[in-house]
């Protein structure tokens, strides 16, 4: 089993995560909060895990390193962090990457910080749990930190309490504390949502400059697709703990193969004339449905789609669902330089398997010639309702 | 400017509060007959004098049939000069009876003290970390029989058990036992376990339910995704955070709960300390004697809540000094 | 519904009656306002006849006269006291619980997950209906010897039926005691529970509505009263005006509201910053109607668990004095009976623990319902 | 055009802020300070801005849900801040409120249809049956079911709250609603559901609205005109388009470019605002945004690119919020294991220099000059001449005068508050800035 920084195989993934499940044990029964979830993050790129609250993003980005409280938490599946299992994982093990070469970045900068130490003592504090360095050099480094991640008058900072920043410098300081380590992987989740717009571009832009600079994989967890377009190279579409759809990010915006990403588009404001809004609740995540997680709020559910498990993730076929996107959004005139633009984004040179585009619905199934015309007929259906 | 003024507010509001606890007990003896007065009438009725020719004697001897402020003036000047009266159940000064009982008191209720807190947030922070784990069930089982257990009836049972039944220990206490000894440290052991079981469940529970409130907040997540080990997490953030609200129930709680069971302690465990003496001066209807001792408590209780309100200031940065 | 759905759009049409924009404001205006509900109404009426029934206790009837003739009972100034307890208990808690069913099946479905709180509660209603009956159908102890009948063991350490629990010193039966002292504890607790809730919730309401110096005064009076021990306080009071279960609990009742106060306080405080609150004067709604609309259903939640833990406190603190010697000497009091059983120990070892193990298990068992209490109802 | 419904004229809203045991008022918290705007029956007018920037003070303050303590608000002509309590109370019934978090925003004890008639039980009706008729359809009408008048609040999902929260506020037929970031807590998915039910209803029963939110995107689907509002100032008001499209003010631009675009080609143009929003208790003279604003005006003397212009303003601005810890720069600055102290005027001045990421040298000879000895005023500690030294040259008009909201030439109903767009005499606006309406003279004020 590797260790460390020694073999970085091209091929292998910084992150894979196959079949994760997380779920808890509550009074009213087994919620799977994380049912089935795959994907990989090379090293360098940026993934966004995308879905509304409810969907299962947050716990996946905390079961990666066991952050999520294990009892009643239960996680199975496999978590490859450089080809070793995390779900297999000891306690130290998992502590020794946590912080060090798994960081993370949480959503409220409010109650991210602890409110009776000093921020220059929080973030000295990871270097003094991942090295044995001085308190006097472990401060030192803090302070480069702060000033790293441009907090004015770092030094003079350092000694400030939580509660005298504003909400943006407290982020920048939790952005300080997940570099301390100078991690391989960052996952931010949802790191600026608490934030004004103003101050969210400035974020924003610290951690894809910090990113570049440091040459990290950062797992993004938002609900914000327009955050989405701007920081992914590839996104991972959440929807009650199962992945919708897999998709470079440009495929995803001009060729949402599910019919929850298009909707999830169609509800963005100044997407196409219609003024999208999903009807219904998500499944109960206790007792979901036989059949896709969707079916019940998607428009275009055929009979078959109300049975059997949910369905497998199959890859997109480029042609037909191009043009199908194409009519629902409003993507540039003709859809040739995705590959392009895709690869100029991505940092990694050859990311095989990962650059696929796969969707989890039943139209895009191998087998599913018989209803090819249904879909088809409801795909045209759906458009019609669009244009009233 | 916020802090000093805290403090200086907190010193001052301990000062006002001594005097308003001591002006209360004063009022409290102004609007009641006087009792010492009717033992000794009653005493020279006995033995064939005139009650209330003998009655008005007392209250002139002790300046008892002056007029109010008079006495008011004279009262606060003697508690502030440490001159405390005479205590005829025990036939010596008030001040000399409190010299000799304390040290009764202190060595039990100190370790009791200690152990309330020690134990206490120990079992409670533990089991906050180690929830739905038998652990946790154990302690809080342990937490709902000792807030539970009548500590009295509890003292007795453990007696009954230790003492008469299995004769391990023994079964009241011997005054006349050299302080650091087995000895004594055998028959302080009942006492200081019926006294702290109540305030350690207390201070369990509470400190519990702080630190799962904690547990559960992103400042302790962002210290685990650090990989901060359990151990620091619990004593760096968790605890050091919780200490605020900690503190503000440590002295308060606990003195209270040691307080009232200070008095069945010494009763059962025929301890000679303070809570007797109290008692005694109840039965005896020696007023000098009961409101001394009614007062040290209560001076207690005025200091611990000062010694609180400063720990505030050096537990919690983001105190609002304006607000308190 | 969907058989006689108007058009689509048809709901201006249908809106003349019913809908909101069908309502003659200038109407409404100049209509009175209603008078006060049943339920208060009735409630008044009730304190009314309780009021005249003691009026006729203490003036009409004959000082050792029974007052309820039937079954010859003599209500005491406690027992007066406990019987209005349970009137406001009945308007003020039964009441709403019964109207709101649909909010009370909710509450009882979280209470119902805590199964040792379920238990407890069947106990303290065996508790309640044993202490508020049982001294109509088992005699009351009293001080005459019968040695005869004196230390008879309970019925599983080798005692007859007819005495179960078995009997003390003076011969009194064990079940006996354990009746009348739940009674006892009955009372301390309900009533001083009241008081202390009551009194609690007026002024730290009173704090938070009026704000300021009010605020600033009262707070600082129950600063004062916290750092008084309350027991110190009562053994002085019980030394100068002598022992009486209607002191001690009317002192627990007074000098106990420290606590509540404070939080119901900080509650109103942090609910009235609630936006339901600021909807509410947003509609036009006056202060007086948020604070009993919103705020003080809504610190109830708090309230009520307050009140639960603190029957406990007020039951222990009785048992303890009376264990001391300072209780009520005309009632029997589970303390008292622990007291009076120390010295039989070795020997009668039943006289002291059995009532002991009533104290302990109706404490534990108020302790469990105020704990499951509050994780039903309380939204935190 | 006809009189407006709602007409707000400088407006104020001031917290005292107070100290010491005397409660002593040292100064006060301007929320609110000066606020102008009028609102046509049926029309929407969205209210932007960063948090704190004062817009729910605005609105609550123009409800009158908190009393103003300075200018005038006309609701249908009669002026709201003279209303006594009955007065106020049948204004309560024509203004309505929507808040932000379906959560907190019901009482959790009382049923939906309570919450939802509570308004009419206030204003008199005690007919049970007549109450609740009115609230079932209501329920219906927002798209729930009159058999939810009996559920409590915690038995919906954010959204449907939201749609009783409407209903809530229609229950008394308003003329007027000011919904706060209604959608701000809802997913995507329902936002637009939310919105739709929102604008039809508006639409349907003629009902004037403004919309108070921090997202850009929701204002400009539902709101007619647009105010944003930068430390209780509108700094411009235009209709939407008009604002989207072309933007006047500065921080107006700041702000739609901070908006992600949901397309990832589209290009990242963010305009990068230094600092952070002043207090509120000490705004700073002349235009509010002179701290932050990237395009401060260069005084005629001085000739910088605007982003060396804006660093030199920045380092002018934390020396005289002493906001700069000369020995922690030192620290901060000094070789490894050297704690700084050592260091020389010269070299603590370089330090601070690199602090302030200022060139070396500033391009401008006079600047350079200043900074060259602030400097080395503050490297001795010597802030008080530091700031002497910059106060000469480096100074933006923008923060000697104060600018005045003005229509914008050439676009109707557009008004902005700005230097660049309506110059006081003597000061010079680059020619990029300058727009064609210009030519046609400045407004004086």
């Amino acid at each position: 089993m590797s260790r460390h920084h020694t073999t970085t195989d091209q091929t292998e993934p910084l992150l894979r995560v196959t079949d994760l499940r997380t779920q808890f044990r509550t009074d009213d029964g087994v919620v799977r909060a994380v049912d089935g979830v795959s994907f990989g993050l090379n090293a360098g790129e940026t993934v966004c895990l995308v879905g509304e609250s409810g969907s299962g993003k947050t716990v996946t980005a905390e079961s990666i390193t066991r952050l999520v409280d294990c009892p009643p938490g239960e996680i199975s599946g496999r978590i490859e962090f450089r080809g070793e299992d995390l779900t297999a994982a000891s306690e130290d093990r998992l502590r020794s990457l946590r912080g060090a070469e798994i960081a993370h970045v949480f959503q409220n900068p409010q109650d991210a910080l602890n409110p009776v130490h000093t921020v220059g003592w929080q973030v000295a504090e990871v270097v003094q749990i991942h090295e044995s360095v001085s308190r006097r050099a472990a401060r030192k480094r803090a302070v480069d930190l702060l000033d790293r991640v441009d907090i004015p008058d770092p030094a003079a900072t350092a000694d400030a309490y939580p509660h005298e920043l504003s909400g943006g410098m407290k982020q920048r300081v939790l952005v300080a504390v997940a570099l301390a380590g100078e991690p391989d992987l960052l996952i931010a989740d949802e790191p600026t949502t608490a934030l004004d717009v103003t101050i969210q571009a400035q974020i924003l832009d610290l951690i894809a400059d910090l990113q570049a600079e440091f040459d990290m994989a950062v797992l993004f967890v938002t609900h914000d697709l327009g955050v989405v377009a701007r920081v992914a190279d590839r996104v991972v579409v959440l929807y009650a703990g199962k992945v919708m759809e897999r998709a470079p990010v440009d495929r995803l915006f001009d060729a949402p193969a599910h019919p929850y990403s298009r909707a999830l588009l169609a509800c963005l404001p100044g997407r196409g004339e219609s003024n999208g809004a999903i009807p219904g609740n998500l499944p109960d995540a206790t007792d979901p449905p036989p059949g896709c997680r969707f079916a019940s709020r998607c428009p275009f559910a055929v009979e078959d789609c109300h049975e059997g498990d949910h369905p497998p993730l199959a890859p997109v076929a480029e042609d037909t669902d191009v043009e199908a996107g194409a009519t629902v959004g409003d993507p540039p005139a003709g859809s040739a330089p995705l590959a392009a633009s895709s690869a100029e984004r991505s940092a990694s040179p050859d990311a095989g398997p990962d650059r696929e585009h796969v969707a989890a619905c039943l139209f895009h199934g191998e087998d599913y010639d018989a209803a090819h015309l249904d879909r088809e007929v409801a795909w045209s259906a759906a458009e019609g309702d669009h244009g009233e | 400017m916020g802090m000093k003024w805290y403090v200086v507010r907190r010193v001052a509001w301990a000062v006002v509060a001594t005097y308003l606890a001591v002006s209360l007990t004063f009022g409290l003896l102004m609007v009641t007959p006087n009792a010492g007065a009717d033992v000794a009438a009653a005493q020279a009725a006995a033995s064939g004098q005139d009650y209330d020719a003998v009655r008005e004697r007392y209250l002139e001897r002790r300046g008892l049939d002056r007029p109010v402020e008079e006495q008011y003036v004279d009262y606060m000047t003697n508690i502030l000069t440490l001159d405390w009266g005479y205590s005829f159940s025990q036939g010596e000064p008030v001040l000399a009876a409190i010299g000799e009982a304390w040290v009764y008191s202190a060595q039990y209720f100190v370790p009791s003290i200690l152990i309330s807190a020690l134990l206490g947030y120990g079992i409670g922070l533990y089991s906050a970390l180690n929830r739905y784990t038998p652990t946790d069930y154990l302690g809080s089982f342990v937490a709902y029989f000792g807030i539970s257990i009548p500590n009295f009836w509890f003292a007795i049972v453990l007696i009954l058990l230790f003492g008469v039944v299995f004769r391990l220990l023994p079964t009241f206490y011997d005054s006349g036992v050299a302080l650091l000894s087995v000895q004594n440290a055998k028959q302080l052991l009942l006492p200081v376990v019926v006294l702290s079981t109540a305030s350690v469940a207390g201070q369990m529970r509470y400190s519990r339910a702080q630190a799962i409130e904690y547990a559960r907040s992103a400042f302790v997540k962002t210290a685990r995704a650090k990989g901060a080990s359990e151990w620091r997490v619990l004593t760096r953030h968790i605890l050091r955070v919780a200490l605020v609200p900690l503190s503000t129930i440590l002295i308060a709680d606990v003195l209270a709960v040691l307080f009232a069971g200070s008095f069945i302690i010494e009763t059962i465990f025929q301890i000679p300390g303070l809570g007797r003496l109290a008692l005694e001066a109840i039965q005896q209807r020696d007023t000098p004697l009961v409101l001394a001792t009614t007062l040290i408590p209560v001076f207690i209780a005025i200091l611990g809540n000062l010694l609180q309100d400063l720990a505030y200031v050096a537990l919690d940065p983001r105190i609002d000094y304006g607000d308190r | 519904m969907a058989g006689d759905e108007p058009a689509p759009d048809g709901g201006t049409a249908r809106g003349a009656g019913t809908g909101f924009e069908g309502i003659d404001w200038t109407a409404v205006d100049d209509a009175g306002s209603a008078g006060p509900s049943a339920a208060v109404t009735a409630e008044v009426l009730v304190l009314l006849g309780l009021a005249a029934a003691l009026v006729y206790d203490y003036v009409v009837l004959a000082n050792e006269a029974p007052t309820v003739g039937v079954v010859g009972w003599d209500v005491t100034g406690v027992e007066w006291l406990l019987v209005v307890v349970l009137v406001v208990g009945a308007f003020h808690a039964a009441l709403p619980l019964a109207r709101n069913r649909r909010l009370t099946a909710y509450y009882w479905r979280q209470f119902r997950k805590n199964r040792a709180a379920v238990v407890s509660l069947g106990f303290l209603g065996v508790v309640f209906l044993v202490g508020l009956v049982g001294p109509l159908i088992w005699t009351a102890p009293n001080e005459a010897i019968d040695y005869a009948a004196a230390y008879q063991p309970p019925v599983f350490a080798g005692g007859s039926w007819e005495h179960a629990l078995g009997t003390d010193a003076q011969g009194r039966p064990i079940w006996h005691l354990i009746v009348y002292g739940m009674r006892v504890s009955l009372e301390v607790g309900l009533i001083s529970m009241v008081f202390a809730i009551s009194i609690g919730t007026v002024v730290g309401t009173a704090a938070a509505y009026f704000g300021g110096y009010v605020d600033e005064a009262l707070m600082r009076y129950v600063d004062l009263q916290q750092t008084f021990p309350v027991f110190i306080l009562l053994l002085l009071l019980i030394y100068l005006y002598g022992a009486s279960l209607l002191l001690i609990i009317a002192l627990y009742g007074l000098f106990s509201w420290e606590g509540t106060a404070r939080l119901v306080r900080s509650e109103a405080l942090q609910r009235g910053e609630e936006a339901y609150v600021r909807a509410a004067e947003a509609t036009g709604a006056g202060r007086w109607w948020t604070i009993r609309r919103h705020l003080i259903p809504n610190v109830s939640s708090t309230v009520i668990t307050a009140a639960t833990l603190s029957i406990p406190v007020f039951i222990l603190g009785e048992a303890s004095l009376s264990f001391l010697g300072f209780g009520d000497p005309d009632v029997f009091s589970w303390g008292r009976t622990i007291s009076a059983g120390r010295s039989d120990l070795p020997n009668a070892p039943w006289i002291s623990t059995i009532p002991g193990l009533f104290l302990f298990l109706t404490v534990l068992a108020f302790n469990f319902v105020g704990d499951a209490l509050r994780d039903a109802i309380d939204p935190r | 055009m006809s009189d407006p419904l709602l007409s707000v004229r400088d407006l104020e809203k001031h917290y005292p802020l107070t100290e010491g045991i005397l409660n002593r008022q040292v100064g006060s918290v301007r929320a609110v300070d000066g606020v102008s705007f009028d609102l046509a029956a049926g029309e929407t007018l969205g209210l932007v801005g960063e948090s704190g920037c004062g817009k729910s003070t605005a609105a609550t303050a123009a409800l009158r849900l908190e009393e103003p303590t300075g200018g005038t608000v006309l609701f249908d002509g009669d002026d709201v801040t003279a209303f006594d309590d009955s007065e106020l109370k049948r204004f309560r019934r024509e203004a309505q409120l929507i808040f932000q978090d379906p959560t907190s925003s019901f009482d959790p004890r009382m049923s939906v249809g309570e919450s939802v008639t509570e308004a009419l039980r206030v204003h008199g009706i005690s007919d049970r049956a007549r109450r609740r008729a009115v609230g079932e359809d209501l329920l219906e009408r927002v798209g729930l079911a009159a058999e939810d008048y009996d559920r409590y609040p915690h038995e919906f999902s954010g959204g449907q709250r939201q749609r009783i929260a409407v209903a809530r506020a229609l229950v008394v037929n308003p003329r007027l609603v000011v919904a706060d970031e209604p959608v701000s807590a809802l997913d995507v998915s329902v936002k637009s559901a939310v919105l739709d039910l929102l604008a039809d209803l508006q639409a349907e029963f003629g009902i004037a609205m403004v919309f108070i939110s921090h997202d850009l995107s929701v204002v400009r689907e539902v709101a007619d005109r647009v105010a944003v509002m930068y430390l209780g100032e509108i700094v411009e008001m235009a209709p939407t388009e008009r604002l989207f499209e072309a933007p006047e003010h500065p921080y107006t631009e700041a702000l739609l470019s901070a908006i992600p675009q949901p397309d990832p080609d589209a290009p990242a143009r963010t305009i990068q605002l230094s600092g952070s929003v002043p207090s509120a208790s000490d705004p700073p003279s002349g235009c509010r945004f002179h701290t932050r604003c990237p395009k401060a005006i260069q005084p005629a003397t001085v000739d910088l690119t605007q982003e060396t212009w804006r660093r030199v303003l920045d380092a002018r601005e934390r020396i005289a919020g002493d906001d700069v810890d000369v020995a922690a720069v030192r620290e901060l600055r000094a070789p490894a294991g050297d704690d700084g102290t050592a260091l020389g005027t010269a070299e603590t001045a370089a330090a601070l220099r690199e602090e302030f990421d200022l060139p070396d040298p500033v391009d401008d000879p006079a600047v350079e000059t200043a900074v060259t000895e602030a400097l080395s005023a503050l490297a001795d500690g010597d802030r008080e001449g530091a700031l002497a030294a910059l106060s000469e040259t480096v100074t933006t008009p923008c923060e000697v005068h104060e600018p005045t909201r003005q229509s914008v030439a050439g676009s109707p109903g557009h008004d902005v508050a700005c230097h660049l767009r309506h110059p006081p005499s003597g000061v010079r606006v680059p020619d990029d800035e300058r727009r064609v309406g210009d030519a046609d003279g400045p407004s004086e004020p």
